[in-house]
């Protein structure tokens, strides 16, 4: 709308620059990373800073900077599988239940209803008690967790989408229902689709956190932030500075994603008014 | 007249919507969007329905392409049943009768280019190879003036102008039988609005083309319609041909709505029929007649007895007490 | 009862995107005279909203009233204090918008949102106010005043809101009444009640108005002297009878042919070719010059002067420059009933 | 009343689906709560004969009847890993949990209106986008992270609060208080962000509404117009906005009484999961959804004496 | 905490509660953080001493016959249970069928398995005869395992609990505080000293420093690394826990079913390094199962038995058919950060010798349902916590016992338990028990890697911290510093 030039998405700017260089990060790690990540050199261990290790060590005596290059992955990994099965399911369910509506929309939105009033870190650990923890069933629990909120999403694009003249339009034409869902309506909902997905990716870095802090995460060898910062809890006094590379990478991280996601929607709103 | 083949039939067509009646009361209001609608339209003509805002006229047209399921009625389309059809065969029929949308811009699929627009109702149908496609798809274009550039670009990319122009393309792709217009130059500027009729007046007369041609601008209506239905809460209350319905209106509301349109002329000194008060909500409709409220003319039988679409002269019929007297 | 109560000159309006300057008016010129009804037509997009909002002083960011007068009782408005401005706005000039529905606060009664313009201008006690507010509703027509002041608006029909809009912009007796497209939302039958009604108010109260409309017609039937814009201009002014009998403008005489009649039925609608320009996008010359078919080779190049006639009238175009001093009366109409048939569009 | 009455229907059965999932969850869930609760060192017999003691040799769907049948009565029944009625280990958290979600909502309400009100005033300025950075980062930093910044700055640099010494409101108000204030916060800091977000887009929406162009051209003031006609409205949305933001906070009293050690629902919550302790979870989670699903309706009814429209509809 | 008046002594104390209780009624709780608060409240036939062994608490004195079946005791003179009724020999034997399953409900203790009969031929005497000799008897009959409780309390054992202790029992709230009261009473009529004890929930060791820091805490637990910060106000206690904590094997799968291969591992695993990064070094290394804090049972001389040698322990692998290492996974708990910090440590050394050892962390109850009781995996990381009886240390070990988890099986290791259960004489005992470690130490079953150190921190105003080798806060003997 009205927006000078200069300050015209900051929010999309700074979203991916930070993105891009932990993208790098992640890349580069593949190939190299300054120490090896799970060398134990007890000697070593809680060191500040220094040339040698520029972000200290673990109390492992290992590299923090390498390990959090490593943990990238891990991140990526995560957010990435998270929002996926996040998506699809999500859609698949909130474009049924919009489309369709009537008792199928009732029920399955009773059942969204309960999935998110369900306390999500509960329904996390559980899953993980069920399936054993471990970067593949994290991200799975963390992915169902996230359908109930993209299905909203979805099911309130698809409801506001299907009383909209081009989906009449096309019925009007004899396009079959299900291609009317999945190619007339699935491209207008996925802007806010990609947005909720933004979202659903910082939210999974989130949830994977707090699972590991409470020590139910992402496992070791796979190196990940939360897991990182549980670790490095008890030393928060003495070395702050283990807590704190970690912690503030993950937050730089999320609000990567979370700057994107607002960037996008400038964008998207922008295109549409 | 001449006494042409009709094409298409509407008959008794009612169309009940459950609105959720204050409090959630056990039994929700109907809605009575549209309540005992019957018309013909005769091949290669223009049947133009008029009427205020909400007087069930989308409703009606939109019934017609069983976009919205008919609550009872029958629909004959060259002599079919469109209302027995199943899901699937009703999809075929689509092919012969196509819509028009008030909003070109919302009809229009903001994601898809205009080529793949004026496609999709050619793959749907089946109709030619891809190439074959192609080809039609720029005669298309050309036939209702657009440039061939047109075909890459995406709708937001255009006037209202060229946007009806698109949707109009649209629904000529499968050469249809007939094309239901809803409101179709209301969304436009008066020079534009110009524009779009001349086209498809055009568009008729190239193409044998039948129009269902809704609208609540009298005169519009007027230039473009052979016949013309006047509805007032979900009921024809007169309808006749264009020329015996503008010079000799029966209906006191059909008098009234053709005496209040504002005339373009300083000089112009006709007698205005004032109505007072607002259109009743279809949800409560007055019992009896439903425009005795308003009816400058209302008698005590208007109060009770719901009057009947009636001939009162040749092709033309009214629903008033005035021109049938109740029976007692 | 004659007297100009505002004169705007060479109004510009701009609006600063992040595309560049917006001229939505680049050069509005007209007089109000006291107590008549001054229609203002044009098709969407041509200024004629943002030229009632610079009178009001709401023009809002980004835009920006940035060069001429407006006049109001020999006050330069674009001059005017914040404070200044909030004491005419609702007391002297008071508008009334195109959605009654919208332009109403859905949160407040109606009762509240008329009284709180008494508040505003006149310290009148609660009582008062209130018996003020309801008499206002009578007069506007609307039945059961009293109880009408608890309604909120979306009780109301829109008809009845266009109503309360009025009562809302009369409350306080101002001098100038801008209504800016107040019938277009509403069906014929209530349009006509609408317009009665303005009528009457102009009569009883004196008030001029300024009437924004795209609606030939309803120019026709209320107004008494006519402004058309095009292009955040105005192309032609002139009393309803010399603009509807004898336009002198190629775009009013365009505009007059493409409308329907509902009295008669026109083998064929003319149209004028191509479509509206957006505000700035033609900068050179006439921006009428592309669609009009008098076109001449100079109406590319240079921008035509606003000719004044003695009679008031006035016309934006070159044509008119040579023949300046012999079309003081009335033209004919019909220039076009006999020009070429126009293109075929496809 | 009849909406009052299918709402109540809806509520039902989103707790009835809840309590499956629950159940179901529990139903695969590996661990036994006896063997857990006396871990490894504990004599095989007196495990048995807990075990049946406590009814938990019966298959679970049985002992989910017995606790369904409970509730009907009103009865949550009695934790296995406390020996005592789940209703009143409940109640006994209930108070702690509530005023943290009570004071984490104030802080959200009454840091976000101002903020996002002075957001959309001057939108798009340097400071609006700053705001908009620091909300945004305020989101970003996962909340036991934020719980352990705080404690390290609070805690251990200023001395000026100790985690885990929470005293109840009853023994000493400010003590409460300042026990209280810094989880509070850390719950309300990504809320605010969130909030904020509603209540700028929320004014600068409403500020282009027609109905504000008629305020000021009644001669309203901006104050005036702002504070009569433009925050009223735009508060509308925020309000459902706070009923899921509450939902939020609710659940992030669970991580962050475990990151300042509080002895509240959340705590409970975690350990009876760890604990397998089901009737604990079933009730709790219910109860958690009944508050969350009765806040919304609150919310709901709110909503209607805020908006007109909705009231008589 | 409570802040009195400068100068006058302080006699109440908080002391920090770890986890909740299991159960109050100590015939049903097991935990042993319950014990370690609730031995203030309750006493056996029997207590235990600082030393290991155990002393007369509620009987005056105690009588073995020869064949060890027969254990006669005299109930100590004028000793009352908290709500003042005088003990009778009646809730002796309350107490004791109650636990046995004799007095209708199923039995709560395995002590079933070995007490035949108890009787009490009059008002102060309690025979108890066993089905066959068992030594550590004596050693089975404090608080832990049969405290004695009233008879008239039956149906209220676990919410009102009362018991014979220095301390008598004033409140519990779950996840917040247990709180007891002195008992003015007490048979020993020198203690308590304290007025008051609240057990004060906290359970996470960095708030629980901090509390300790700002003297919200009297007497807690800290880690290592946050001694310093704690120093000034209190007085560090280290004390060893009595604990194994291990790496054990499933000796039945494939290829830890060979012994050189458990050996092998034994040779990689460096206990110090372990220590250092699960304890901080905070933890006395272990050679087998069983910790010094047992005095003249423990074996030193196991200690150093396998020293870290790659060499070694390629050969072995090799000799096993293992010369190119295999993968295995350890399986942890996620309860504690140690076991997996520990497990990381030990995976990267296990690298050394070709072996890829995956890291699977599970939940606590989980590890207990699919390791412990299910024995479905191949090593994990775990400890024992100690009891006063060396027997009880060892018995997990022997092929039938129920909680045998590591599957191990050794005939000789049988028989020396065999023949310790049936010898009254303790110094030979010491010396049957000190071969079975060494058994232990040979088989490998696990890798024995420590006994780690509890760092208390008492403020400075209370003395008098007894250390035992159980999990056991004597509150009756801490005192006001001056
Ligand atoms: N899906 C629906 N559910 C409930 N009521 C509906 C629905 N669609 C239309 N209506 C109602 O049916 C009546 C007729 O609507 P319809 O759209 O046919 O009117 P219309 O004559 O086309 O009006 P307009 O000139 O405003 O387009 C209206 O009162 C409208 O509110
Ligand atoms: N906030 C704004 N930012 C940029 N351009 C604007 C803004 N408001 C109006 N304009 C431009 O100003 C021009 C004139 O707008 P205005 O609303 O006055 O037209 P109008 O004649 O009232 O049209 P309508 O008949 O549609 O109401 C438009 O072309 C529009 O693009
Ligand atoms: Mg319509
Ligand atoms: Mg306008």
């Amino acid at each position: 709308m009205n927006q000078t030039r200069k300050k015209k998405n900051m929010n999309l700017l700074i979203g991916t620059i930070i993105l891009l260089f932990f993208l790098c990060l992640m890349v580069i790690s593949f190939f190299y990373t300054p120490y090896d990540v799970s060398k134990i050199q007890v000697s070593d261990k809680l060191q500040s800073p220094s040339l040698a290790h520029w972000l200290g060590t673990d109390k492992f005596g290992r590299d923090t900077l390498s390990r959090i290059m490593k943990s990238t992955q891990t991140a990526f990994f995560v957010g990435a599988v998270v929002v996926v099965i996040g998506l699809v399911i999500g859609t698949l369910i909130g474009g049924i239940a919009g489309y369709i509506g009537g008792w199928i929309d009732d029920i399955i939105m009773r059942f969204i209803d309960a999935m998110m009033a369900f306390p999500g870190i509960i329904l996390a650990i559980m899953i993980v008690a069920v399936f054993g923890t471990g970067i593949i069933n994290t991200s799975l629990a963390l992915g169902i967790l996230t359908v109930p909120s993209i299905a909203r999403i979805a099911r309130s694009g698809f409801i506001q989408n299907k009383a909209l003249d081009y989906v009449v339009a096309a019925k009007a034409v004899g396009v079959h229902p299900m291609k009317i869902v999945f190619q007339e309506i699935l491209p207008n909902v996925y802007s806010q689709l990609l947005v909720a997905g933004s979202i659903a990716f910082a939210g999974a870095l989130l949830a994977e956190s707090a699972l590991s802090y409470l020590g139910l995460g992402v496992q070791p060898p796979d190196p990940s932030l939360g897991q990182m910062l549980n670790e490095a809890q008890e030393y928060l006094t003495d070395d702050p500075w283990y807590a704190l590379a970690p912690g503030v990478t993950l937050s730089l991280l999320i609000l990567g994603f979370y700057m994107l996601s607002n960037g996008l929607r400038e964008v998207l709103d922008h295109r549409l008014s | 007249m001449v006494e042409s083949e009709t094409l298409l039939e509407a008959r008794n067509l009612r169309k009940y919507f459950d609105v959720k009646g204050s409090g959630g009361r056990k039994h929700p209001n109907l809605l009575k969007a549209v309540d005992g609608v019957s018309f013909s339209v005769s091949k290669g003509e223009t049947l133009g329905i008029v009427g205020e805002s909400g007087c069930g006229k989308s409703t009606t047209g939109r019934m017609l392409l069983r976009l919205i399921e008919p609550t009872a009625g029958q629909i004959l389309f060259e002599g079919r049943d469109l209302t027995q059809l199943s899901q699937r065969e009703m999809r075929k029929q689509r092919r012969h009768i196509q819509m028009v949308f008030q909003n070109p811009l919302a009809s229009l699929n903001p994601r898809r280019t205009v080529g793949e627009l004026l496609e999709q109702p050619l793959k749907v149908h089946r109709m030619g190879n891809v190439s074959e496609r192609k080809q039609r798809v720029m005669a298309l274009l050309k036939t209702v003036g657009l440039n061939e550039t047109a075909y890459g670009r995406y709708p937001h990319q255009f006037s209202g102008g060229q946007r009806q122009r698109i949707a109009i393309a649209r629904a000529l792709a499968v050469t249809p039988k007939l094309i239901v217009a809803d409101e179709p130059v209301s969304a436009l500027d008066v020079s534009v609005q110009a524009q779009i009729l001349n086209l498809l007046k055009d568009l008729q007369e190239a193409y044998q083309l039948t129009y269902l041609f809704i609208s609540h601008d009298l005169g519009v209506v007027r230039h473009i319609s052979d016949r013309v239905a006047v509805m007032y809460l979900g009921r024809i209350v007169e309808i006749a041909s264009t020329e015996d319905l503008y010079n000799d209106p029966k209906h006191p509301y059909t008098q009234a709505l053709i005496s209040t349109v504002p005339i373009p002329d300083p000089e112009y000194s006709g007698e205005r029929v004032l109505l007072q008060g607002d259109i009743p909500s279809a949800s409560e409709p007055p019992s009896g007649c439903p425009f005795h409220t308003r009816c400058p003319l209302a008698m005590e039988a208007c109060k009770t007895v719901v009057p009947r679409l009636q001939e009162s002269e040749a092709d033309h019929f009214v629903s008033c007490h005035l021109y049938h007297k109740v029976e007692a | 009862m004659t007297g100009t109560i505002l004169e705007v000159s060479q109004l510009k309006t701009s609006f600063f995107t992040e595309n560049g300057e917006v001229p939505a008016v680049s050069d509005v010129t007209f007089r109000l005279e006291k107590g008549e009804i001054l229609g203002v037509v044009g098709e969407s997009g041509c200024g004629k909203s943002v030229t009632s909002l610079s009178i009001m002083g709401l023009v809002e960011q980004p835009g920006k009233v940035v060069g001429g007068h407006i006049a109001f009782k020999g006050e330069d408005l674009t001059q005017a204090s914040a404070k200044k401005m909030r004491q005419i706005r609702g007391n002297d000039i008071a508008m009334i918008y195109q959605d009654p529905m919208s332009a109403l606060n859905p949160v407040h009664t109606i009762g509240a949102q008329l009284m709180e313009c008494l508040g505003l201008h006149h310290k009148a006690t609660r009582k008062s106010a209130r018996r003020q507010a309801i008499e206002c509703l009578e007069r506007v027509g609307l039945p059961q005043a009293e109880q009408l002041m608890h309604y909120y608006p979306h009780q109301l029909s829109g008809g009845m809101c266009q109503r309360v809009m009025i009562a809302m912009a009369m409350i306080c007796e101002p001098e100038v009444l801008i209504a800016d497209e107040p019938t277009t939302a509403l069906d014929v039958t209530i349009q006509a009640q609408i317009l009665e009604l303005m009528k009457t108010l102009n009569r009883e109260f004196n008030t001029s108005i300024i009437f924004i409309t795209h609606d030939l017609g309803v120019v026709a039937e209320i107004c008494d002297r006519v402004l058309v814009m095009y292009n955040g201009r105005v192309v032609e002014q002139g009393t309803i009878h010399t603009l509807f009998k004898a336009p002198k403008h190629p775009y009013t005489k365009g505009l007059i042919q493409s409308v329907p009649d509902v009295r008669e039925k026109k083998q064929r609608l003319y149209s004028i070719p191509g479509m509206v320009p957006s505000p700035g996008e033609i900068k050179k010359g006439c921006p009428f010059a592309p669609r009009c078919e008098r076109a001449l080779a100079q109406c590319y190049e240079i921008e035509p002067p606003f000719i004044k006639y003695e009679n008031g009238d006035a016309v934006r175009c070159l044509l008119y420059e040579a023949e300046k001093k012999e079309v003081t009366t009335h033209g004919r109409i019909g220039d076009f009933t006999r020009s070429p048939q126009p293109k075929k569009v496809f | 009343m009849a909406y009052i009455i299918r709402r109540l229907g809806l509520l039902i059965l989103t707790l009835v689906f809840i309590s499956i999932i629950t159940f179901l969850v529990f139903q695969i869930l590996p661990g036994d709560p006896v063997q857990t609760m006396l871990g490894p060192d504990a004599d095989p017999i007196r495990i048995k004969t807990l075990r049946h003691q406590l009814g938990l040799d019966q298959p679970l769907y049985i002992q989910y009847g017995h606790l369904i049948e409970g509730f009907i009565r009103g009865d949550l029944g009695q934790s296995i890993r406390f020996s005592m009625p789940v209703r009143d280990l409940i109640f006994d958290r209930l108070p702690l949990t509530l005023s943290l979600a009570f004071m984490s909502l104030i802080i959200v309400i009454f840091v976000s209106i101002p903020l996002g009100v002075i957001a959309a005033r001057r939108e798009n300025s340097w400071g609006d986008l700053l705001l908009s950075i620091f909300t945004q980062f305020g989101m970003a930093i996962p909340s036991f992270f934020m719980g352990m910044i705080l404690i390290l700055l609070f805690g251990s640099v200023f001395s000026l609060f100790s985690p885990g010494s929470y005293v109840p409101w009853s023994e000493d108000f400010w003590g409460a208080l300042g026990s209280l204030l810094l989880p509070a916060l850390t719950i309300a800091i990504p809320q605010i962000a969130v909030s904020y977000r509603y209540v700028r887009n929320g004014v600068i929406e409403q500020g282009q509404m027609d109905y504000v162009r008629t305020a000021r051209g009644k001669g309203a003031s901006e104050w005036k117009t702002l504070s009569h006609h433009i925050l009223r409205n735009s508060l509308i949305p925020v309000l459902t906005i706070l009923g899921l933001i509450l939902a939020e906070v609710v659940a992030g009293t669970i991580v962050v009484e475990q990151v300042f050690s509080l002895p509240g629902i959340g705590q409970l919550l975690i350990t009876s999961v760890s604990y397998r302790d089901f009737p604990v979870v079933q009730g709790l989670v219910l109860y958690i959804a009944f508050v969350i699903v009765v806040i919304n309706f609150l919310v709901d009814i709110l909503y209607s004496v805020l908006d007109p429209r909705i009231r008589l509809k | 905490g409570q802040t009195k008046k400068q100068g006058e002594a302080k006699k109440e104390i908080t002391v920090r509660m770890m986890a909740d209780p299991d159960y109050l009624d100590p015939h049903k709780a097991t935990a042993s953080l319950t014990f370690q608060m609730l031995l203030n409240v309750y006493e056996g036939l029997m207590k235990p001493t600082p030393n290991g062994g155990v002393e007369p608490a509620v009987a005056e004195s105690d009588k073995i016959s020869k064949d060890g079946l027969t254990y006669t005791f005299k109930l100590r003179k004028g000793i009352k249970f908290h709500d003042g009724n005088p003990v009778t020999v009646d809730d002796v034997k309350y107490s004791f069928d109650r636990l046995t399953g004799q007095s209708g409900g199923a039995p709560l203790s395995d002590l079933s398995q070995i007490i035949k009969s108890v009787k009490t031929p009059d008002q102060e005497t309690i025979v108890i005869s066993l089905k066959k000799a068992y030594s550590p008897f004596l050693s089975q009959l404090t608080a832990m395992n049969a405290a004695i409780l009233e008879k008239s309390n039956d149906s209220k054992q676990n919410t009102h609990p009362i018991g014979t202790g220095p301390f008598k029992f004033v409140e519990y709230k779950p996840q917040n505080k247990l709180v007891l009261e002195k008992f003015a009473d007490y048979w020993d009529e020198d203690l308590p000293y304290l007025n008051k004890v609240t057990f004060s929930y906290q359970p996470d060791d960095d708030a629980a420093s901090l509390s300790v820091k700002s003297g919200n805490l009297d007497l807690s637990g800290v880690t290592a690394n946050k001694v310093d910060e704690v120093k000034t106000n209190n007085n560090i206690i280290e004390q060893n826990n009595n604990a194994v904590f291990l790496m054990g094997f499933n000796n039945d799968k494939k290829p830890f079913n060979d012994e050189r291969v458990r050996q092998a591992i034994s040779y990689v695993v460096n206990k110090d390094d372990v220590i250092d990064a699960a304890f901080s070094g905070h933890g006395s290394k272990l050679g087998s199962n069983m910790s010094p804090a047992m005095g003249k049972y423990f074996n030193k001389d196991l200690v150093d038995y396998y020293q870290p040698n790659i060499k070694k322990a390629k050969a072995l692998l090799k000799e096993a058919g293992y010369g190119n290492g295999f993968s295995m996974t350890i399986t942890v708990s996620s309860h504690n950060k140690v076991y997996s910090e520990a497990a990381q440590v030990i995976a990267e050394e296990l690298k050394e010798v070709g072996i890829d050892a995956k890291i699977n962390v599970i939940e606590w109850a989980k590890w207990l349902d699919d390791v412990y009781k299910k024995k479905n995996y191949e090593a994990t990381i775990i400890d024992f916590t100690g009891t006063i009886s060396p027997f009880e240390m060892l018995s997990r070990y022997q092929t039938n016992d129920p909680s045998n988890m590591m599957n191990f099986s050794d005939s000789q290791f049988d028989s020396l338990m065999k023949q310790a259960m049936k010898e009254n004489d303790d110094d030979q005992r010491a010396s049957l028990y000190k071969q079975a470690q060494k058994v232990l130490t040979e088989k490998a079953p696990a890798v024995f890697i420590c006994d780690y150190q509890t760092e208390w921190a008492l403020n400075k105003q209370f003395t008098g911290f007894k250390q035992y080798p159980i999990y056991y806060l004597d509150m009756a003997h801490i005192k006001p510093a001056n």
